[in-house]
């Protein structure tokens, strides 16, 4: 009676969906930047105000930051879905899943990966990062934000079903961002010398087109078992 | 015999490496032991509650 | 088609084995924790089976997946609606995914189920039973052949229950067909209708 | 090559049948031979001209080392079996080798840091083998952590087959970035075996004990294994002739 619906057309259903939803609850989708803002700024008042020194410390203390953040706000990428049976219908479409949770994951990147990214160059200048410096930090840490987002997808997939599944999804997160952190600290703290930071953010590059590619998988694969 | 357990000087780290890889094969050997009681024990208490199967 | 079903512990299902013909529809009235929704759930897919097949028009469920889900619809207890997005919004995003519909169809459909314009209320002011009627205005729009409905009469009053077994019935005069896992039985036309009061029948 | 072999070790009563067999055969060479590389390395290998004795650790830190990764890879390919093929046997396999192989990473990690003190004076250097070492054991850590978590045994086999397979996936890629990470700080550190070039009466322990340590490990894998497919098969008639017949007896 009329034709299946394409995916293309699926994803943008879900990435509208998900904007209205955030749209008509603001306050929710601003904590994890809020909380990236107040961990960078704890830095200089458990450190030392003095920018010079400050610098050094500049990229950890950005990329922990958006770490922590990031897997915080994994609670908004599945739990209430999951929880409302909307997954479910995912599953049941008839459209690829790991398609669907791809752009369940973009969206959710959208309303924080994005954000985080934004808001990092102006932390990088409280932490003495001098203004050259922003548009190196805004790449690595889109970039960054990204892979952080897929792999924290298949976090949450894993820990769907549990209850406090809060602190293992970061036990399970964490580890898997290693490379993340190293590249893009590294590739921060070469933008901030005012090195050209190429090799690094390839490498960055590298990991996030890695993990666009199969983390979806695994994330179905995740998502479907915890919605046994 | 004394300067072989002085394991010149570092006999603190040698002793307390070995002390705790033999530690760790005993323990595995406990805990596969009890692993093993413990599901044979859990079998045997589905058996005796009727038949579940 | 010989379902053996494990529901963690349990062996909730022992080789069971169940046809459903066109047209006809199969209201499970099991005791509660017999496996009604394991069996739903196994029949849609959700729930691995650990033997035994599940077979849609003759072919394995398994072998074509994404076209045994273009023709099922299954209704769980959460009717997967979110609160923040109004009746019709809710119909155009999950419905948008499996075919194309426009807002009159979406409107059409919601008024069928008695749900009047304008359909501008959130869905989380909606009551309980105007809910379940969004979640019945979704599955006429995603028209699949085979519903798997879990309770769906569950908190309606006897108008909402008579309004269910009547979209159930069109469904049926369509040539769909239907297993249903209800606790009182949905007055359904007789000659569609198959009762089934303990797993044990299909043994 | 017919599969037949594969499906015949997948049968839980086979294999359990198979590993109480095999338990004995294994664990005798095994306790022989880490007994003789132990021994072999305190006291028939030479003092190191660098290192003198502290090098000895060595024979407990290089084996212990090697055995965590051949646990987790081991662990990581049968819990994809296990997923895969829907094998309750091999996803008995996965579950019996993560605490053996955590409690190995552990081991290795304590030694690695004994022996760092000797060497560079402090514990703890961000050497990358030793930090390889320590995401592993994290990695082991989330695989436990997330079986015991859920409580239905197959959907807990399931979801820690696809962290497994994601970790294994990982596992190389951390591997390179620790090491390239080091690469930009400090000159790889002098933590290195001395390799091929030692002598025969220092290889020759280390070989006992490399072999020694593998055999244990099997051993006390197919031990556990057993305990694993009790848990997982407990339904099963066999199971119940089992734990009759040895009832009887025992």
């Amino acid at each position: 009676m009329s034709r299946p619906a394409s995916s293309l057309r699926a994803a943008s259903l879900i990435l509208q969906r998900d904007l209205t939803l955030a749209f008509r609850r603001p306050g929710e989708w601003l904590q994890p930047v809020a909380f990236f803002l107040i961990v960078t700024m704890l830095f200089p008042l458990a450190l030392d105000p003095e920018l010079s020194r400050l610098r050094a410390l500049a990229p950890g203390a950005l990329w922990v930051a958006a770490l922590l953040s990031s897997v915080l706000a994994l609670e908004f990428l599945f739990r209430e879905d999951g929880r409302d049976g909307t997954l479910e219908q995912f599953a049941l479409s008839g459209q690829s899943f790991a398609w669907l949770l791809l752009a369940k994951t973009a969206s959710h990147w959208l309303l924080t990966g994005l954000p985080l990214a934004i808001a990092a160059p102006l932390a990088a200048v409280g932490l003495g990062a001098p203004a050259s410096a922003i548009p190196g930090i805004l790449v690595a840490l889109l970039l960054g934000s990204v892979s952080l987002s897929l792999l924290g997808a298949i976090g949450a997939g894993l820990t769907l079903g549990i209850r406090r599944g809060g602190a293992l999804l970061s036990l399970l997160v964490l580890p898997l961002a290693i490379p993340t952190l190293v590249f893009g600290a590294r590739a921060t703290a070469m933008a901030i010398q005012g090195e050209p930071a190429a090799a690094p953010l390839y490498l960055l590059a590298a990991l996030t087109v890695f993990g666009i590619t199969l983390a979806p998988l695994a994330a179905a694969a995740a998502v479907r078992i915890s919605l046994e | 015999m004394s300067e072989f357990f002085a394991m010149s000087g570092y006999a603190l780290y040698v002793w307390s490496s070995y002390a705790i890889g033999i530690g760790a094969l005993l323990l595995n050997i406990y805990w596969a032991r009890a692993s093993l009681r413990q599901a044979e024990a859990q079998a045997r208490r589905r058996l005796a509650s009727g038949d579940a199967a | 088609m010989g379902l053996h079903l494990w529901r963690g512990e349990r062996h909730v299902l022992n080789g069971l084995s169940l046809r459903l013909g066109a047209g006809e529809a199969l209201q499970l009235l099991w005791p509660n924790g017999a496996g009604k929704t394991s069996l739903l759930r196994g029949v849609a897919g959700l729930l691995p089976i650990e033997s035994g097949t599940v077979r849609w028009k003759g072919a394995d469920t398994s072998t074509d997946y994404a076209a045994y889900c273009s023709d099922l619809a299954y209704l769980g207890h959460d009717l997967a609606l979110k609160g923040d997005l109004t009746a019709a919004e809710n119909l155009r995003y999950s419905v948008g995914l499996r075919r194309q519909i426009d807002a009159a169809a979406i409107s059409g459909a919601l008024q069928a189920v008695g749900l009047t314009a304008p359909h501008d209320e959130l869905v989380r002011r909606l009551s309980a039973g105007q809910q379940r009627r969004v979640a019945l205005a979704r599955l006429a729009l995603w028209d699949a052949q085979l519903w798997l409905l879990d309770e769906p009469a569950a908190n309606l009053d006897a108008a909402g229950q008579a309004q269910v077994a009547e979209a159930i019935a069109a469904h049926l005069s369509r040539g769909g067909s239907a297993l249903i896992s209800t606790h009182q039985g949905l007055p359904l036309p007789a000659a569609f209708n198959r009762l089934s009061h303990s797993p044990q029948e299909f043994a | 090559m017919s599969w037949a072999w594969f499906h015949r070790f997948g049968s839980p009563p086979y294999f359990y049948r198979l590993a109480t067999r095999w338990v004995p055969w294994l664990s005798w060479p095994a306790g022989v031979l880490i007994v003789g590389g132990l021994f072999g390395g305190l006291v028939i290998a030479p003092a190191d001209y660098q290192q003198s004795d502290a090098y000895r650790i060595l024979y407990v830190h290089a084996p212990t080392a090697w055995l965590s990764q051949m646990a987790y890879t081991l662990m990581a390919v049968a819990a994809a079996v296990g997923l895969v093929w829907r094998m309750k046997v091999a996803s008995a396999v996965a579950a019996a080798a993560a605490p053996i192989g955590a409690s190995f990473t552990a081991v290795s990690l304590v030694t690695g840091m004994l022996w760092g003190q000797p060497m560079w004076g402090t514990y703890w250097a961000w050497d990358p083998r030793l930090v390889f070492q320590l995401v592993l054991f994290f990695f082991f850590l989330g695989f436990i952590g997330l079986r015991s978590a859920i409580d239905d045994v197959s959907r807990a086999d399931r979801a820690g087959a696809v962290l497994a397979i994601v970790g294994i996936v990982n596992v190389p890629i951390v591997h390179y970035s620790v090491t390239w990470w080091n690469s930009l700080h400090q000159a790889p550190s002098v933590l290195r075996a001395q390799g091929p070039s030692m002598p025969a009466s220092m290889l020759v322990p280390l070989l006992m004990s490399f072999l020694g340590i593998t055999l244990y490990f099997y051993a006390v894998l197919f031990y556990r294994t057993r305990a694993e497919i009790l848990r997982r098969d407990r339904g099963a008639a066999w199971v119940r002739e089992l734990l009759t017949g040895k009832g009887k007896t025992a």
